[in-house]
């Protein structure tokens, strides 16, 4: 029996200044009409976590075309020209990191693990900063978890109980996210009484919120 | 051969490096193409970063389902006994070592097997995606790439543009030939006999080792 | 189109001195038929990875008992009493790693992680010997990877192409087992056409061979 | 009070600290029993390490399923809305933080917080299962035991068994009272009037910091 909000209840739950993960990978599994509030909402100075910058008109691309992103963490963001033009003059930081990592990052943000030993990267301008840990004479980069104020979700089907489920792939990010966050609101496109106790994707105890896609 | 059959032609010998029961990951643009040309009598496991086993070829208008997506954001289709993952698993799969080919493209690769494909700084950055892991944790890293960009050599002795991976690429299929990484540098293993080892030399920024070429065949 | 092998070929796939990672919490997910076959061929020497001793006629308990195994790598031992006495008694090695340490390493062993940081066991004999990392200044015990020759799991449902299901409890150490060895065998309760693409737990490409748990 | 009914007052007084919403772990022994005393106006999930949560009541004939079990080893059963999943999540669980309240018992316990519960060297050696992650990643660690055992105090200066966790204890809670780990030492914040105070500090090896204690209240 989870709280069932309504979209315009989102305000709520931003502020100008706050970390925010959100789901999808190129858009797909993005909660869209949370991102289209988002917009309408205009909070500012926002740090993103997203897989990517998404499109000028899709997904978080929308909010950095909307300069509301002071800080962007993500693993690409070629599909979005504003992103490029937006960092390239300064008006907004954007870190890339690779996509292995920025999962297993934002995993360990929610797992409790101070960080991980990685390979990946090596050798790269990724190591930069950052501190190499030898073990039986291997290199690796010691990567630092990753948690933020807030997720936003796209779950395809969510029960009652706030169990979620993402299908086929708009899953991506979005399970890991819903760790490593202090609130976590999801996007329901559809809420069922029940899903069944052994396909359940992300677990009730780590959805806040839900708001039904079609009102 | 125009540019289409060039990019076709390079897909086609790639995909004779897979082998029954490989999983494979190919990266965006060119290395796509490899899809085409599979062997039909082996088994082969297409992997998509974003979350899937069982990369199956573009949608009808049947089966199109816009939540089944590559990773570049384009609608496929999955084969029978594919199936779904999120991120966090299915980087575990790539860092892990359980891909056994990934074939990805480049902007420059050298001699030691380091690869430049995911910046020009100050012109071009669209980050590095999933390319850094692939290179690092696949088993074998093939980079599928024209010989040469505007007439300037692709293949060098050393990048100068930010690197995706050190010494990590196993081996290089161009139009021109096929391209491995060993200890002792690089060697030519197959030259497309339309070039003469000459003008193949004279296209690469690399030092070529070699040793009875043989001829690049498509076509067991 | 997995291959099935029969029980009989599991000699095939074992030796003395190889090192087994085996599912089951208190051998509820633990292949038991592949247990009583373990225990028929005698191997010997062995290192076992389970999260438990199981018990005496259960489990990997069942290999203890038969004096099978040089070194056990568990959260836990105290249902099996024979566990207990081979240690004491300096005839069986016994590594007790903390729960959840244990699941991480396995994870990263099968991650390709080089290690993790964690402030489970800071201050405690579980420390010992281990590199203590400093971020933030907060001290995180640094754990190294764990991987095997072989992984041996109990399906609940796999289909013809090895994509494995774990139902209920019994799924525990299966799925993360699967990622961490060379080879992976799983005792299927039952083998089924397909499996919900989007409802696998572990996906074909961790599984070599099928065995049926009823031939 | 027999045995048994030291238990359950015990497990009841546990079972006041917790509140709506709360993810509840509760360890093996005199902690499960915490499970029969639930609030009954607030929703409570329990989790299993083992990887379930909404642990319900024992099974009936009805009702009994072999594959549902505890961390135990007990078959139990699952209530409307729980669900499983495996030890890795299970541990992300909980040592991501998201358990609010873990519920232990002890070998011995000390007043800065540090618990020793998973061997007696040389003697007894079952391991320490998931208890060193549960009491280093629950948000609040209470202990759930006896004052103490054959007489002895379990509360302690400082432990002397090897430990499960160094300073992370927040509140023991015991047939005589209720003591909360603090900055500057162990508080009793409650006691059981069937014991005079002296009693309380006389079983007690460590320093109980006493201020105005309340009396411990099983009803509100």
């Amino acid at each position: 029996m989870k709280e069932i909000i309504k979209l315009s209840e989102l305000k709520n739950h931003v502020f100008d200044g706050m970390s925010i993960m959100v789901g999808g990978f190129m858009a797909v599994g993005t909660p869209e009409k949370i991102m289209d509030e988002l917009v309408r909402l205009n909070v500012k100075d926002l740090t993103i976590i997203c897989n990517d910058a998404g499109f000028v008109d899709l997904g978080v691309g929308k909010l950095i075309a909307n300069s509301q992103v002071k800080t962007l963490i993500a693993s690409h963001i070629g599909l979005n020209p504003e992103a490029g033009r937006l960092m390239s003059e300064g008006l907004m930081e954007c870190i890339l990191v690779p996509q292995g990592t920025l999962a297993e990052q934002i995993r360990a943000g929610g797992a409790g693990l101070g960080g991980f030993l990685t390979p990946t990267g090596l050798g790269t301008i990724v190591e930069k900063g950052k501190k190499i840990v030898t073990v039986d004479s291997k290199d690796f980069i010691l990567e630092l978890p990753i948690r933020a104020d807030l997720a936003l979700l796209y779950g395809t089907t969510v029960d009652k109980y706030g169990n979620t489920n993402f299908t086929k792939t708009t899953r991506n990010f979005n399970p890991v996210m819903a760790t490593a966050t202090d609130k976590v609101i999801v996007l329901a496109r559809e809420i069922v009484e029940r899903i069944d106790p052994d396909n359940v994707d992300t677990p009730h105890v780590f959805i806040d919120y839900i708001i039904k896609e079609e009102e | 051969m125009d540019r289409q059959e060039t990019k076709n032609f390079i897909a086609k010998r790639v995909a004779k490096e897979l082998s029954d029961g490989d999983l494979v990951n190919l990266g965006i643009g060119l290395p796509t193409l490899v899809g085409n040309f599979l062997p039909t009598d082996v088994k082969i496991d297409l992997q998509s970063e974003n979350g899937l086993i069982g990369l199956g070829p573009a949608p009808t208008e049947d089966n199109y389902d816009k939540d089944i997506t590559n990773a570049g954001g384009q609608v496929v289709t999955l084969v029978e006994g594919g199936m779904y993952f999120d991120s966090a698993l299915s980087f575990a799969i790539i860092r892990g070592g359980h891909v056994d080919v990934t074939v990805l493209g480049c902007l420059q690769v050298d001699e030691l097997g380091s690869l430049a494909s995911w910046i020009i700084p100050g012109k071009m950055v669209p980050g590095m995606g999933g390319a850094m892991d692939l290179v690092t944790g696949a088993k074998k890293v093939i980079i599928a790439t024209t010989h040469t960009n505007r007439g300037k050599p692709k293949i060098l002795k050393e990048c100068t543009l930010p690197l995706t991976a050190k010494n990590q690429v196993n081996m290089i299929i161009t139009e021109m030939g096929v391209m491995e990484v060993k200890e002792d540098g690089l060697h030519l293993l197959e030259y497309n006999p339309e070039y003469t080892i000459m003008e193949i030399v004279e296209a690469t920024g690399a030092t070529l080792i070699i040793k009875e070429p043989k001829v690049m065949e498509l076509e067991d």
